[in-house]
């Protein structure tokens, strides 16, 4: 399941590395993630819920950061397992500035297996749709506060 | 066609009355006292190793009573079957539960949690904990024989399990002397069976014997490996096959929870049951299909058929079940269709994936070939701008070739291919039709005619990997009181023998069909036999029934004409009675003539008591049923959608012993082959999640999805068994996929579309038909 | 496959279920019909600790006009309204649409009230709802809310419906004169989830133009859509060929589908484009009393 | 957590202790042991569990044992009366509109509910009306034939085939 696009946040690119690279951001602005522990490194524990609707699951894995070049690119790894089966998603996030505004492009990838895959098809695109949409709104309201 | 008194006869099914009120019991309806069930944990990854299993939760949890892994397995279980053994095959061992610390496919088999109750048992398996690492995975076949593709089964070395090549003549020079050679890419999707009564197993260990209930056509191979599975000797083994919820080859295999289920019974001394969900049934019982097919025909300008090159490539899966290399190698062996092809070549390679095995099913491999050639004879008709129908005309195999040999070594039996396309072109009134179409695709309407004409093989009996060979078991046994018991080795599932077994006895020996019964799937009741598949029924397991009445037959007129003191030669008989010729008041009744025979005081001498026989029928050759199925679709440009305007089926499936149940066999037949051309896919994203994985996502027909069908036949008897039949549970599947793709495509053809993937769903059509000018 | 454990309870008010909601908040779902929720909760994809059974509560399986709406009960299931004289004679979009959702057990049970706050984007109702400009009656603790549909669904799933609110009824605004809808839907085997679905109303004026138009699309979005560019498009001018055609183009150009099983996003794009056209007609046809 | 029910079947009042999670059709089968609802899925999908609940067709494995509390439920097994088939199942038999006979009393049973409302219904309304039931073996094309033939029994001796079963 691929995703791609671009989102404009008002901030310069400096302020949108910063935001990034802070766990305690990083925690509040990925959907789903309630628990994030440093194991080293850009390696966190997390402990994520996925909750669309009535369908909720719970994935215990890892968040980490790579391929950094600051203020330009990184690439955010999300691995999880739970009872419907593991995710493993990557989104690869390039800053640009433009009139004081950093507009991110990403692309994203996601591998989910077991249950959802093969019952929640359908409706897996949409929800990583929303759920980048939902990250990025969290930033914007980061940078707000 | 009314062949006797009973055979040929429109006679209700005698199997019915227990399954219109809910009295037949299927495995699931079974339940004994102290009964443990089981859930299986299985692989969600497509490939990877296993790090390590950790069970003490599940094992902890309330119920729980035994939870197993494949170091159990390997401790207490032999392997499994893995298909004929095909010349210089390469096939992996299979257990129970993955032992070697790789799974797979999505789905393969890692740990059994055993519990009181099926609500525990699934309860607790959420609670096993298995460490993945995954691994690279290879999904399509022909990536799978790219150099550098992961490898399934490291000590083979290789994804290829078997290369075969058939073929005859020259093949090379026909192609280099031809006027036209059409060619095409043909991928047959992977179908998933879907039997409406998944699997199921039970089993019980008691007294020193081992009955297993499973939901099975083999009954007797079951039995025979579960041995090597189980290590018990094969005579504690008792296998009974219970009502079977339908099968189509998904049943034709011996699975690892037929020897993980009795193993648990063994070992722990209380039934088990293990129940398959529907889920399960997508991801752990077989598929059909998957093949690709790169197809060659070579022709002159006048239509004349000069050479077929054939490469297909099966998609495996992950292992090989107990028939998966003899699928493929029978599209090699039929891929010439009812064409008199002078000179063919086929390479069939079988590779392995990471995905669910594939194995037989409604046609295994027939349907491939007619497919494909039936694809390739219109292409060849569109490219010479020749009617479809004259070029099947032009290459048929004449009445008077039979038995006819094909360059790829199949004997073909008997057959007047043109006279069942006569029979249909004049049902469909096919001027009319092409009239209408002319007239519609004036208004834009799209409407589409196709034409298959098949040839398939059938009577096919257990190759190297089961049992025995082609061949199926039958007892005749009158009793004292004239009553008839036959017991068959066959095992149905849905087919019918209960009742047209009843009717060759009562053909052959006079009683009424009320008398006789039809036992079956129990390897204790029943002497060792083969089983029900590739369209076997009647011609081999019918045949062994004749046969057995016959000898039966033959020794109470012996009886009888001891009894009156005449010549066997000389006595008659209705069924009824045994009379001597000349003297009508010299006669016995059959009732007493079976007395008679267990009383046993008054035999001719030398003559052993009793009125039962056993006969192992082994056909002479294999027959090939054969017909021609025309299908007419409209066709919407703008939404994509198919619907059908009529379909029309001939088939000759040899002397036909009922009609009601042979039609029954043909509707379900052709419903499952349209919808591999227009509904059912299984689909895989590139990791190997298998995305149709409930009913909501793969596409089976309802009743409002399918037209009614107008069935003809002609009658062309085998000359290979005494019934004449050819068996008929698969002509309609092979039939019916070409001739409905054949018909989208000629709707299209105003468009210039050639050639279109199955499933022909909506969104197929649209792709097609975009970018292209005229449908917008 | 069995759900995981929870706690039943059913209530016999729609205070006291609201109540119940109140006390459980989040951890608790409504049962009606149940054919979207239990089989979510048998592959333990859902797992709610209470499930509140509203099928006891009398008196909320209406389907009657009154006060210029036709009322539709929490408890008024699929079939009620597929087999009603009142909704084939006077709610054409509607009586279609009740012909298509799943199949014909499940219309037995499901409910349009259930089907609507469960709000999947798939859902045949949301997009008939959505044409014909209905009301979401929302019962909580404090008084009713009558929420319009275009703010009732927020994403996929998702409602504005409170976690101590449930529906209680469903306000469809009666037929003006001069009105017709349709409602149409391409699956790939009868009973399954659109491929693409929509449902159009009109009221024509005296002159034939388009006094009001309403369009309603499914599965082509996170939530069900309405088509507000077409809908632009087409009022206040005579629906001929022309006009039809441009609302069609505006709807495939406004939804936003993604790539599927069912077909790749273009192609639900075209689907909308052709279904708007061919639904718009018949909606025209039946407010110039056609059938 | 224990409910008390009371479920009437094939006009026998049941009563039971069950949890709250058990389906219907696992009440039927496992605790009543009425084994002619079969099931043939985990997703709402092929209507082998079909069964009329207050008179309508429903899937019994999407809904809950306690839901049925109070009801009334007509299984496959209610269809004959005094040992007299009733004329779905006649038709059935007479038409050959089954073969494994897995999907028959679901199928069965939405052709009974289907019949209450529609008496004389036309091809398209009973390949209609069983839409929602799965087969695999017949291709539908005698399902549709067999519901026919109970059609115009049931028209034929309406009210007296009732009171002679009753």
């Amino acid at each position: 399941m691929k995703v791609e696009g671009t989102y404009t946040l008002p901030a310069s690119r400096q302020k949108v590395w910063e935001l990034l690279n802070d766990p305690k951001v990083l925690a509040k602005a990925t959907p789903g993630i309630k628990q994030l522990d440093p194991l080293g490194g850009d390696t966190y524990k997390a402990t994520i819920e996925v909750g669309v609707g009535p369908v909720k699951g719970t994935y215990a894995g890892q968040v980490s950061i790579a391929d950094k070049v600051p203020l330009e690119r990184m690439t955010l790894k999300v691995e999880g397992g739970g009872k419907p089966g593991t995710i493993r998603a990557t989104g690869e996030l390039r800053l640009e500035e433009q009139d004081g505004k950093t507009i991110v492009a990403y692309t994203g990838d996601a591998h989910i297996t077991g249950l959802i895959a093969s019952v929640g098809h359908r409706l897996i695109g949409g929800v990583t749709k929303q759920m980048v949409g939902e990250f990025f709104k969290a930033l914007e309201n980061e940078l707000k506060s | 066609m009314v062949i006797s008194h009973a055979l040929g006869a429109r006679i209700k099914r005698r199997e019915d009355p227990r399954l219109i009120t809910g009295r037949a019991i299927y495995v699931d309806d079974l339940n004994f006292a102290g009964m443990v069930h089981v859930a299986i944990v299985r692989s969600p990854h497509a490939h990877a190793t296993i790090r390590s299993i950790d069970t003490t939760a599940a094992r902890r949890a309330p119920g729980v009573v035994a939870v197993w892994t494949g170091e159990d397995v390997k401790a207490r279980c032999g392997p499994l079957p893995v298909g004929p053994r095909i010349k210089e095959m390469k096939a992996p061992k299979r257990f129970p539960l993955v032992i070697d610390g790789v799974v797979r496919h999505v789905g393969d088999p890692v740990a059994a949690v055993v519990a009181t109750t099926m609500d525990a048992a699934r309860d607790a398996s959420d609670l096993v904990e298995v460490d993945y690492e995954p691994l690279p995975s290879v999904q399509d076949p022909e990536a799978a024989l790219e150099p550098g593709a992961p490898i399934l089964h490291q000590d083979l070395g290789t994804n290829v399990c078997f290369r075969m090549t058939y073929g005859g003549g020259n093949v090379e020079e026909a192609f280099a002397g031809a006027d036209v050679v059409v060619k095409t890419r043909i991928v047959q999707q992977r179908l998933i069976p879907a039997a409406m009564e998944t699997r199921g197993v039970v089993a019980q260990y008691k007294g020193g014997e081992l009955t297993v209930w499973t939901s099975t056509q083999i009954p007797h191979v079951v039995k025979t490996t579960l041995a090597e599975t189980v290590r018990l000797p094969e005579h504690e083994i008792h296998v009974i096959a219970p009502e079977v919820g339908g099968g189509f080859g998904s049943k034709l295999d011996v699975y690892g929870e037929e020897g993980l289920v009795a193993a648990l019974a063994l070992a722990l001394g209380r039934p088990v049951k293990w129940i398959e969900s529907r889920r399960e049934n997508f991801i752990a019982t077989i598929h059909g299909r998957g093949q690709i097919d790169y197809v060659e025909l070579a022709a002159h300008h006048d239509g004349t058929v000069a050479g077929l090159r054939v490469r297909a490539i099966a998609d495996l899966g992950a292992y090989s079940q107990l028939l998966t290399p003899g699928v493929p190698t029978n599209t090699g062996l039929m891929c010439c269709g009812c064409y008199r092809i002078p000179n063919a070549h086929a390479e069939v390679i079988g590779v392995f994936t990471n995905r669910t095995p594939t194995d037989a099913y409604r046609g295994a491999g027939r349907p491939e070939a007619t497919f494909l050639i039936e694809r390739a004879m219109d292409l060849l008709a569109a490219e010479l701008k020749m009617d479809p129908v004259e070029v099947r005309r032009k290459n048929f195999i004449p009445p008077a070739a039979f038995p006819y040999k094909t360059p790829t070594g199949a004997v073909y039996d008997s057959g007047n291919y043109e006279r069942a396309l006569d029979k249909a072109l004049e049902r469909a009134d096919y001027r009319a039709l092409r009239d209408e179409q002319a007239k519609l695709r004036k208004q834009g309407r799209y409407l589409g005619i196709g034409i298959a004409t098949y040839v398939e093989i059938t009577g096919l009996g257990a190759v190297a990997g089961l049992s025995g060979g082609n061949w199926e078991s039958a007892t005749v046994r009158v009793e004292p009181t004239g009553k008839v018991t036959v017991l068959t080795g066959t095992s149905p599932h849905g087919q019918g023998e209960e009742t047209t077994f009843a009717q060759i006895v009562s053909d052959r020996l006079g009683v009424p069909v009320e008398d006789v019964v039809v036992l079956h799937g129990d390897t204790r009741a029943v002497p060792h036999g083969v089983g029900t598949f590739g369209s076997r029924t009647t011609p081999v397991g019918g045949s062994a029934v004749y046969v057995a009445a016959e000898k039966v037959k033959d020794k109470a007129v012996q009886i009888a004409a001891h009894l009156l003191e005449a010549a066997p030669a000389d006595i008659s008989t209705d069924g009824a009675r045994f009379t001597v010729r000349g003297s009508p008041e010299r006669s016995v009744e059959f009732k007493d003539v079976a007395r008679m025979a267990y009383k046993a005081y008054k035999l001719p001498a030398g003559m052993e008591p009793g009125l039962d026989v056993t006969h192992f029928f082994v056909p002479k050759e294999r027959v090939f049923p054969f017909g021609t199925h025309l299908c007419v679709v409209e066709v919407d440009p703008d939404t994509g959608e198919v619907t059908f305007r009529r379909y029309i089926a001939v088939d000759d499936c040899g002397n036909i012993l009922n009609p009601l149940l042979v039609a029954g066999q043909i509707h379900g037949g052709i419903v499952q082959g349209l919808a591999q051309a227009i509904y059912e896919g299984v689909t895989y994203d590139d990791e190997g999640q298998l995305l149709t994985g409930t009913f909501a996502e793969y596409v089976v027909p309802q009743a409002t999805d399918v037209p009614a069908f107008e069935l003809d036949h002609t009658v062309t008897p085998s000359p290979h068994n005494p019934l004449g039949a050819k068996g008929v549970g698969e002509a309609g599947t092979i039939g019916a996929t070409p001739a409905v793709v054949n018909a989208i495509l000629d709707a299209l053809a105003p468009f210039g579309v050639k050639d279109l993937q199955m499933p022909i769903t909506p969104r197929r059509v649209w792709e097609a038909l975009e970018g292209n000018s005229a449908s917008r | 496959m069995i759900p995981d454990r929870f706690e039943y309870v059913a209530p016999s008010s729609v205070a006291e279920a609201v109540g119940l909601l109140q006390r459980y908040g989040a951890e608790a779902k409504v049962l009606a019909g149940g054919h979207s929720l239990i089989p979510l909760m048998k592959l333990r994809l859902a797992s709610p600790r209470y499930l509140v059974d509203i099928n006891r509560i009398r008196g909320l399986a209406q389907l009657q006009e009154d006060d210029g709406t036709l009322g539709v009960g929490a408890l008024t299931r699929h079939a009620d309204l597929e087999t009603s004289e009142l909704i084939r004679s006077r709610y054409p979009l509607l009586a279609d649409a009740a012909r298509v959702i799943a199949d014909p057990l499940v219309r037995n049970m499901g409910t349009l009230a259930g089907s609507l706050a469960h709000a999947d984007p798939a859902g045949d109702w949301g997009a008939a709802m959505l044409a014909v400009r209905a009301q979401v009656v929302a019962t909580g603790p404090r008084r009713d809310r009558t929420i319009p549909i275009d703010e009732f669904f927020v994403d996929t799933f998702t409602t504005t419906l409170g976690p101590d609110e449930i529906v209680s009824e469903i306000r469809v605004p009666k037929p003006s004169p001069r009105s017709g809808g349709a409602y149409l839907k391409v699956e790939r085997k009868v009973g399954d989830f659109a491929i693409a679905a929509v449902g159009t109303y009109v009221v024509l004026d005296e002159k034939g133009a388009c006094r009001q138009v309403g369009i309603g699309l499914c599965n082509v979005g996170a939530t069900s859509l309405r088509a507000k560019r077409a809908e632009e498009t087409l009022r206040g001018r005579v629906p001929d060929e022309k006009a039809i055609a441009d609302a069609a183009r505006a709807a495939s150009e406004e939804c936003d589908p993604a790539s599927d099983l069912r077909g790749p996003a273009e192609y639900k794009r075209d689907l909308v484009r052709v279904l708007i056209g061919r639904a718009l007609r018949r909606a025209v046809q039946r407010a110039k009393g056609g059938a | 957590m224990g409910h008390r029910i009371s479920v009437t079947i094939n006009g026998t009042v049941h009563e039971a202790e069950v949890e709250s999670r058990l389906l219907l059709v696992h009440f039927l089968r496992e605790v009543l042991g009425l084994t002619g609802t079969h099931i043939g899925c985990d997703t709402t999908n092929c209507g082998a569990c079909t069964v009329l609940l207050q008179g309508r067709a429903v899937k019994s494995c999407t809904v809950l044992a306690v839901q049925a509390d109070g009801r009334e439920v007509m299984t496959v097994e209610g269809l004959a009366r005094n040992g007299q088939l009733h004329p779905v199942q006649e038709g059935f038999f007479e038409k050959h509109g089954l073969q494994c006979g897995f999907c028959t009393p679901g199928m069965m049973m939405s052709a009974y509910a289907l019949l209450q409302q529609n008496p004389n219904p036309s091809e398209g309304e009973i390949r209609w009306g069983i839409s929602g039931n799965l087969c695999r073996c017949t291709g539908y094309v005698n399902i549709v034939e067999a519901v026919k033939y109970a059609a115009e029994k049931m028209r034929a001796t309406p009210a007296a085939a009732e009171l002679e079963r009753s």
